[in-house]
């Protein structure tokens, strides 16, 4: 970022929550970058930056559809970048029907399951067919699993037949993605942003200038984002936007470019790169499914053909090391490497999902490792109400946070809904070591891992998630020993031998070793693997985590590397490991032109060094480091061997960035506006209201607030967002227990413009009430300009600001109503992550009523709005009714409203 | 033997032997996120206790309230709006007409065209709200009122030219509080590690709350510039707001920041405590502000009281002769 | 509003919002925050951070008040007890250096119970600052003790018929027992007198702008005061001198008080005619009049003497605690440090001297 | 007073220093002059990385007598070039918070109070739990035959807190018992 020209953060309020990093920001600013900050309110990192541009939450598909449509017909884009390196010439299938042309959708939705059927998506093909799926089987149309199909695909996106595509280069063909891109986003003007996002148009010429100006050849511009963007039922699509106006601009895989994902936690990378997620194996190998995964072959056919191009034709050698790694001996080419014996998922199987079975009393029992879903996850009610159903629940934690004492002080128990002798739950506390009592590495935002050295030994009974669960682990292989039950065999032949220090701590390191990798037979046998290009299908090699591989080369802990910064260049490599291949910027191919020159002198990174015949720079090159640039080898060869010298991304299946995605993303090729669950604005582009293809929830104790031009919108007026503030710490369970931290931001409170104070009477400093469709908190009132009211669908529209740091226990120095209490669920189908960044509530003086009225006042208000369970889910938003009153097949339910 | 005000070094005043360059700090306000970095790591330094009775105090993100014997750096929030801004710009641009050199009185007619007129560049991009945020610290004072006034000698000046307390020598006689011009130092009452009393029974021991009763303020982390070490709070601060070095290219990095904000058209900037003509003969904590001193709390034409000590003990010598003349005559007049 | 009888010298406030305590924003927030309610008269040219005070008060209890008193009626006492010693007046002697002693004891245990660690009260001595007036104070304190307490005790030796297990000392006391008494008088000026300097030289905006005149306010009340204690501790046949003393006293306080007031900075001076400060001020003031006016009358009659020295006593005690809780009063409020300070700032820039203001534009 | 200390009284040393103000030299006490900071005197320095955030800031943990004294940043650091933010530099308080958990602590069914448990005890009570609901709750296969091979009766949430190889410890021994509903931060 420290080498960006002009830095957008939007969806990010970084100063706050990544304050050291901000300093790279405030380099480029020194150096007379300019910093713009688009976010519904005016935070600290607005107060530093050259302009803050406030937005309605959750419209920001119209301000970066309406950039992409400035850069189109201002003719700004970077022509020689686009034409080479994406997909723009590529022609789309046929049947490929736009969101314009079918009110806001686009072919193959299937209004049953609120998914799409992808195949009309795709790449058009020579002999007019389509690239289809390679071994799609006869999954199509209504299978249960294709509901939440998102989760189905590792991170390289599925996998296309071949990489011969239908091109027209000079971009004219209506069928080219260039085309349907122009098309798609016409109608996102200037005017547009101004009456969906509140924006005036001075300040999105402003935004629009700033960016073309600080791109191309000499110049390059950044975003920065967060969950501000992922935390939205349409989450996915806003970060696609970014990407196309990135890609259209030559901003990607350039020192300065790119899109920057600031992660939230320590190693929240660490734990989506080794998943303890349901839905992937570690390197982002798919989770196998039933119906879909059947056996090895189609598990990998299902990965990747071995015609695409990139490097995920190699997933068999991936996911055979990764079988040898946990199941050794055990994993033969008999018995397809042990593959059965990992188990299958049908459907989603998220922790949203996990806590609704919780309450139809099918999960009994809970391990919770450093979170605190009672006051951090979406519906806080829903998750205390679950674990009241558990048979027995484990919480490791540093401190006792509220997930542990919901039992004794949570809020139900004072509302009177449980009744602290009632509940069955056998709860185990067990205190966990901090950070500096084990060690360990950790992955940051910037995929690098740095090793952490263990200080002292953990104190009291303090133990680490490595020890706990190696000795658990121990514990119930000694008590299956004798089993003959089949089902145990995977936990039996689990490979489980680590070497222990005095204390019974597994050594971290050999836990490093096995990620990374080693040979197993032949000269080398054990010796370190140095690149996951070593990897072999034939079972000659184990990974942990093939993208890991390389971490520990030649037996040396690279996490651990510690050559000071100073000592090295910016790109520093020898300060930790960055995976893949210590690569610090992706793509970074594109750093230079299709003849592999650098773009410009100032941008120089990676570039084609002629006498050497390699790729050279400032990094490790992300390419082959000998396909001269204007190599064309034979597309059949499929694989990294079929990356022509033009094809910078080389995880796609046809080695360029995807303007248009055919495949990948399943709500819809292109990012199409859509209004989120709960808006009070009716979505002036499209007739359909929410995405068609959001996950929804449909339940009592989840209900949804009308939406714009329903009746019952105007109970729940207002728009309020959750945030972070810099002094604590996500659900306050590292934060709220210290004095220092807990001094500096002692009480919840909700920030509201001084227009709102005046309208509903709040005193500043005082107490309000937020009341949603789901429950209602109290906080104390601070009035300030940084909230600023906008005039946006035609009526003056309210934001609440609130952080959701406190919760309700008796155990933290400070205390207060948790935000999320607020938050129903509704979830981003390709992620499956909550819709937390906006919602509709009412805001009223004076604190909230206790105990019975509680409960009293939420279910007033929501009886007053009509809400019933279908309000707001309804898939597609009929366009006859548009919200006056319900159709004839609507029976006379008054609030059977659309969407 | 050393001065009572006046721009002087006070290293040199006090008679150390080695020649340290005198240290201070440089607070940019401008780059400054406000994410209170400072406070926390000079807490956790110097085992400062946690003050505060934990509740809102009404200053937008400020819970901090003011500087105080348990909490030596302190980070201000300030929301202004359109026309404060303005009226900021102004003042800002009166000193920069007043800093100009002018020959003789003011000139009654319109003052030189400055620089200023052709660099009123567009001011920055919003310019409706902003945001001052501003971290505050001890001024470590050329003449600093609490030192001269101290009794006991607790407070005393550094081989660095930092004024510290010695916590082992000070009895709490208070004086030092009153002398601060600026209301910085202050005597720790009580300042308890309050955490939930309902938690009593789960703690082993509360960490007892060092120095009761004794003066206490920023030490500019002497124990660490000792082992040259940069002090807590500038190495933790991430934008580098905090700066710290010798006093003197603290002040020069300060005037070039200034006067590069200057060209942009920012003439709300100005520094506080650079010059050493002023009242304290200048402080080495010096600050870059974008508003008047006092919208942060700070006096703004500070003056160390011990300039005035000379012509106070003057006037108290001739108290002291009328009262004893009165007693005279009140016993010669009754000879009779 | 202010109600004090110098109205007439400024124009009537105007009605300006102040919550005690500074806990609330009273600052002058332009960027309206919604319930706040326009002010009729414009808020006058004065904005703090929040209405937080600039200074800090010192952390002083009324102990330290009391030691002013007292610390008055020793240097006083002294000095009497010195006049009584060489115009050969015992009973005045005795009694003056009697209540030299009591006050100046009372007057330490006050002062080292007011310190934040008592125990360390020794650690007074431990340098000589010419720029502490505390230290130099503490000097003088010391100094001034020694000799009380020697011509003190020697008084008690004689009122107890020798008694007292002296022994071989005796002699060595009655021999200094006149030096003391002079050095005793000698050290009472500036006991009186350096109390003042300590107040004035601080940063509290009342104590602060009063260091020209308040010596001569505090010399005068310790003579009226310590006047006050001898009439009412001697007979009036003895007590000649007292009265006398005290007349001047009052005199003094009384002229004293109202030049400072007129030549401070009138905001400055504003505690001094406000809240519980301008009740004791005023209090004192007319209780002076009443001792001195009693003294001059009737100074002869007993019951009238012990009166008027009673009175006397009360207006010392009460022009003390007046001064001291004005100055903390200031010193809580922004607006008594930046308001002066501004106007001082301006007025200097007025006259063209610009080169010495703490806020520079390069 | 001893020859020594008198030399020693400030007053003295104001004159021997020509410190006549007493402003510096002449008033130091012993415990002044012999002041080094606790980094200093620390046993070891280890280099470890902050445990809130993603930036992932250096941090230096400086040990003494087996106790964590001293947390700041790493200067040598890249990414933090020795900074941290409020959190960062709490940390030190967060591994010696009085609020800090170091006992086992257990709730029975319907029990309203917490009570002590050895950490041996709950580790093979956590173990017995885990095989008897594994048991209870499998599933071999769907209703159309196809392998499920997994339990639903265990769950597990939370994991960007923690280590690479505690996440890899934890998928593998999760994935081998059949237990597939496992969650983090990540999510939310």
């Amino acid at each position: 970022m420290a080498n960006a020209d002009c830095i957008i953060i939007q969806g990010s309020n970084m100063a706050e929550c990544h304050p050291v990093g901000y300093q790279w920001v405030a380099e480029a600013k020194a150096r007379g970058a300019k910093v713009i900050h688009v976010d519904p309110r005016f935070t600290r990192t607005s107060a530093v930056a050259d302009k803050h541009i406030p937005i309605r939450a959750g419209s920001d598909v119209v301000l970066l559809g309406a950039l992409i449509n400035y850069v189109l017909t201002h003719d700004l884009w970077f022509k020689e970048y686009v034409s080479a390196y994406t997909n723009a010439a590529t022609l789309v299938h046929a049947d490929y029907r736009d969101a314009e042309d079918l009110g806001g959708l686009f072919s193959g939705f299937d209004p049953e399951t609120g998914a799409y059927d992808t195949a009309s998506w795709a790449y058009a093909e020579q002999g007019g067919d389509s690239i289809d799926d390679p071994g799609a089987g006869t999954e199509h149309g209504s299978d249960a699993s294709a509901r939440a199909a998102g989760h189905q695909f590792g991170s390289g996106g599925p996998p296309l037949e071949h990489a011969q595509v239908q091109r027209d280069d000079t971009l004219q063909d209506p069928r080219t993605v260039f085309q349907i891109l122009k098309r798609h986003y016409a109608r996102y003007t200037p005017e547009m942003v101004q009456d969906m996002c509140g924006i005036d148009v001075r300040d999105f010429e402003y935004l629009a200038h700033a960016i073309t100006e600080n791109s191309g050849r000499e110049r390059t511009t950044c975003f920065a984002y967060s969950v501000g963007w992922t935390q939205h039922s349409l989450g996915a699509q806003f970060i696609r936007s970014a990407a196309i106006l990135q890609l259209l601009l030559g901003n990607v895989g350039r020192p300065g470019s790119g899109i920057m994902a600031l992660r939230g936690h320590a190693s929240i990378q660490g734990s989506t790169d080794i998943p303890t997620l349901f839905n992937l194996l570690p390197g982002y190998l798919p989770m196998p499914s039933a119906g879909r995964h059947d056996t090895l072959s189609e598990y990998l056919e299902a990965i990747a053909s071995k015609k695409q191009k990139g490097y995920w034709t190699d997933a068999d050698s991936y996911t055979v090391s990764l079988l040898k790694a946990w199941w050794g001996d055990a994993a033969r080419a008999e018995n397809d490497w042990a593959y059965d014996y990992l188990p299958r998922l049908n459907g989603a199987h998220g922790t949203y999902e996990t806590v609704m079975s919780m309450l139809e009393d099918k999960v009994e029992g809970y391990f919770l490792l450093g979170q605190n879903p009672a006051v951090g996850s979406s519906n806080g009610r829903m998750q205390r109400m679950g674990m009241s159903h558990l048979k027995w629940l484990v919480v490791r934690d540093l401190n006792l946070i509220e997930s542990a004492t919901w039992w004794k002080d949570g809020p139900e128990i004072e509302s009177g809904e449980l009744r602290t002798e009632d509940i069955e739950t056998e709860v185990f506390f067990m205190p966990a070591a901090t950070h500096v009592e084990k060690a360990g590495s950790f992955t940051q935002t910037q995929r690098l891992l740095q090793w952490r050295h263990q200080a002292v030994a953990p104190p009291g009974e303090c133990q680490s998630e490595l020890q706990f669960f190696f000795q658990l682990g121990q514990r119930i292989r000694e008590k299956l020993a004798g089993s003959e039950d089949e089902r145990d065999r995977p936990l039996l032949d689990l490979t489980w031998d680590y070497p222990t220090d005095e204390h019974g701590d597994p050594d971290a390191e050999a836990v490093l070793a096995e990620i990374n990798g080693r040979h197993l037979n032949g000269p080398d046998a054990g010796k370190p693997l140095s690149a996951y290009t070593e990897l072999r299908a034939d079972g000659s090699t184990s990974a942990g985590c093939w993208i890991y591989t390389g971490v520990y080369a030649d037996g040396i802990n690279h996490a651990a590397n510690r050559k000071p910064g100073q000592e090295q260049g910016p790109a520093a490599s020898e300060w930790g490991w960055a995976w893949p291949a210590n690569r610090r910027i992706l793509y970074n191919r594109a750093s230079a032109d299709p003849a592999g020159k650098p773009w410009s002198e100032r941008k120089k990174y990676v570039w084609w060094d002629q006498e050497k015949g390699r790729w050279v720079g400032d990094d490790v090159p992300d390419f082959p480091v000998d396909r001269a640039p204007g190599s064309q080898p034979d597309p059949d060869l499929g694989g990294a061997a079929a990356l022509t010298g033009d094809d910078p991304f080389i995880m796609q299946a046809d080695g360029k960035g995807w303007l248009f995605a055919p495949k990948g993303v399943v709500d819809g090729p292109l990012p199409t506006h859509y209004e989120p669950q709960e808006s009070p604005v009716a979505n002036a582009l499209y007739p359909q209201q929410q995405n068609p293809a959001r996950l929804v929830f449909p339940r009592a104790d989840n209900l949804s607030a009308p939406s714009a031009g329903t009746p019952g919108a105007d109970v729940y007026p207002y728009v309020f967002t959750t945030y972070r503030l810099t002094e604590h710490h996500t659900a306050g369970g590292m934060s709220r227990w210290l004095p220092y931290l807990s001094e500096l931001q002692p009480e919840m409170f909700c920030e509201v413009s001084p227009e709102l104070a005046a309208e509903r009477g709040l005193e500043p400093y005082g107490w309000a009430t937020i009341i949603s469709a789901r429950s209602a908190i109290e906080a104390k009132v601070l009035v300030t300009d940084r909230m600023r009211p906008l005039a946006v669908g035609g009526h003056t529209v309210h934001q609440i600001g609130l952080p959701y740091h406190w919760g309700v226990g008796s155990n933290a120095v400070v205390s207060g109503d948790a935000a999320n209490d607020l938050l129903g669920v509704t979830l981003d189908p390709n992620v499956q992550i909550q819709e937390s960044k906006v919602a509709s509530c009412d805001i009223r003086p004076g604190r909230r009523p206790r105990g019975e009225e509680l409960l009293a006042l939420v279910s007033e208000y929501q009886a007053r709005a009509g809400v019933t369970i279908e309000t707001g889910n309804r898939a597609v938003t009929n366009p006859a009714l548009e919200g006056i009153e319900p159709g004839p097949g609507e029976g006379g339910r008054a609030a059977g409203g659309p969407g | 033997m050393g001065q009572l005000s006046g721009p002087t070094d006070p290293t040199a005043d006090a008679h150390w032997e080695h020649s340290h360059p005198r240290k201070g700090f440089f607070t940019d306000t401008s780059i400054c996120i406000g994410c209170k970095a400072c406070e926390v790591a000079c807490k956790e330094w110097n085992h400062n206790p946690q003050d505060g009775n934990l509740e809102l105090l009404g200053s937008s993100y400020d819970n901090t309230g003011s500087l105080g014997a348990s909490t030596w750096r302190h980070v201000a929030f300030i929301e202004q709006g359109q026309e404060r801004i303005t009226e900021a710009r102004e003042t800002g641009r009166a000193l920069v007409n007043l800093g100009m050199p002018r020959i003789g009185p003011p000139a009654p007619a319109a003052p030189a065209a400055t620089d200023l007129a052709e660099a009123d560049t567009t001011p920055p991009d919003t310019a409706d709200f902003r945001w001052l945020i501003s971290s505050d610290v001890c001024k470590h004072c050329t003449h600093a009122g609490c030192l001269d006034v101290c009794p006991t000698g607790a407070l005393f000046r550094t081989e660095f030219g930092t004024v510290v307390v010695q916590d082992d020598v000070c009895n709490g006689c208070g004086t030092c509080v009153a002398g601060c011009p600026f209301g910085v130092i202050e005597r720790r009452s009580n300042g308890t590690v309050k955490v939930a009393t309902s938690r009593e029974e789960q703690h082993t021991e509360h960490p007892a709350v060092p120095n009761v009763g004794v003066a206490q303020k920023c030490t500019l982390c002497y124990d660490r510039l000792v082992a040259d070490e940069t002090p807590a709070c500038a190495k933790a601060c991430p934008t580098t707001s905090i700066k710290f070095g010798n006093h003197d290219d603290m002040v020069e990095t300060a005037r070039e920041r200034v006067a590069g904000l200057h060209a942009q058209g920012l003439t709300e900037a100005r520094l506080y405590g650079a010059n050493e003509l002023d009242g304290v003969g200048g402080t080495g904590s010096v600050f870059l502000l974008l508003d008047e001193p006092e919208v942060y709390g700070l006096p703004p034409d500070p003056r160390v009281p011990t300039a005035d000590l000379p012509r106070m003990y003057r006037r108290a010598g001739m108290a002291v002769a009328g009262m004893v003349a009165a007693a005279a005559v009140a016993f010669l007049k009754g000879r009779a | 509003m202010t109600t004090s009888e110098f109205d007439s010298f400024r124009p009537p406030e105007p009605a300006r919002r102040r919550r005690p305590g500074g806990k609330r924003g009273t600052g002058r927030r332009n960027s309206g925050d919604g319930s706040r309610e326009m002010p009729m008269v414009p808020e006058p040219e004065f904005t703090s951070y929040y209405g937080r005070p600039v200074v800090k008060p010192a952390p002083w209890g009324d102990d330290v008040a009391a030691y002013l008193f007292l610390g008055g009626v020793a240097a006083g006492s002294a000095l009497l007890g010195l006049g009584g010693q060489l115009t050969r007046r015992p009973i005045l002697r005795r009694n003056a250096r009697l209540s030299a002693l009591t006050a100046v004891s009372l007057g330490a245990v006050a002062l080292v119970k007011d310190l934040g660690r008592p125990e360390r009260f020794l650690n007074m001595l431990r340098t000589i600052k010419v720029t502490s007036p505390m230290s130099v104070g503490s000097w003088i304190l010391s100094a001034f003790s020694a000799g009380a307490a020697v011509s003190a005790v020697a008084e008690i030796d004689r009122m107890s018929g020798a008694r007292l297990p002296l022994g071989p000392l005796r002699t060595v006391l009655q021999a200094v027992e006149g030096p003391a008494g002079f050095e005793a008088a000698f050290f009472a000026g500036p006991l009186a007198a350096y109390t003042a300097v300590l107040l004035g030289d601080t940063a509290t905006p009342t104590w602060n702008a009063a260091h020209e005149e308040l010596p001569f306010v505090f010399v005068s009340s310790a003579a009226l005061a310590s006047a006050g204690l001898a009439m009412v501790t001697t007979p009036v046949h003895e007590a000649g001198p007292a009265r006398k003393l005290a007349v001047l006293g009052v005199a003094g306080d009384v002229i004293a008080m109202r030049v400072m007031e007129h030549r401070m900075d009138p905001v400055a001076a504003e505690p001094l005619h406000q809240g519980k400060a301008g009740a004791m001020l005023k209090w004192s003031e007319r209780l002076a009049a009443a001792g001195g006016l009693g003294t001059l009358l009737a100074g002869r009659n007993r019951a009238v003497a012990a009166a008027s020295g009673l009175a006397l006593l009360a207006a010392s005690a009460l022009t003390r605690f007046g001064v001291f809780e004005a100055g903390l009063a200031s010193a809580r409020d922004p607006r008594y440090t930046i308001e002066p300070q501004k106007n001082r700032l301006a007025a200097r820039r007025a006259a063209g001297i610009t080169g010495d203001s703490i806020t520079t534009a390069g | 007073m001893a020859r020594r200390s008198f030399l020693q009284w400030p007053v003295v040393r104001q004159l021997s220093t020509g410190d006549l103000l007493g402003r510096g030299p002449a008033v130091t006490s012993p415990q002044t002059r012999t002041i080094t900071p606790r980094t200093a005197t620390a046993d070891r320095v280890v280099q470890s990385v902050c445990p809130y955030c993603a930036v992932g800031c250096g941090q230096r943990v400086y040990v003494k007598d087996e106790k964590v004294v001293q947390i700041e940043g790493d200067p040598d650091s890249p990414i933090s070039r020795g900074r941290l933010c409020p959190k960062g530099s709490a940390s030190e308080q967060l591994v010696n918070s009085p609020g800090r958990q170091t006992g086992v602590l257990y709730r029975a069914p319907r029990s309203t109070e917490w009570q002590q448990l050895d950490l041996a005890t709950a580790i093979d009570m956590v173990a017995d739990r885990f095989i008897e609901t594994r048991r209870r709750t499998w599933q071999q296969e769907d209703e159309k035959g196809r392998l499920l091979r997994r339990t639903m009766g265990i769950a597990s949430l939370g994991g960007a807190t923690l280590d690479n190889e505690e996440n890899y410890l934890i998928k593998k021994l999760f994935t081998a018992a059949g237990a597939v509903q496992i969650e983090n931060q990540a999510r939310i």
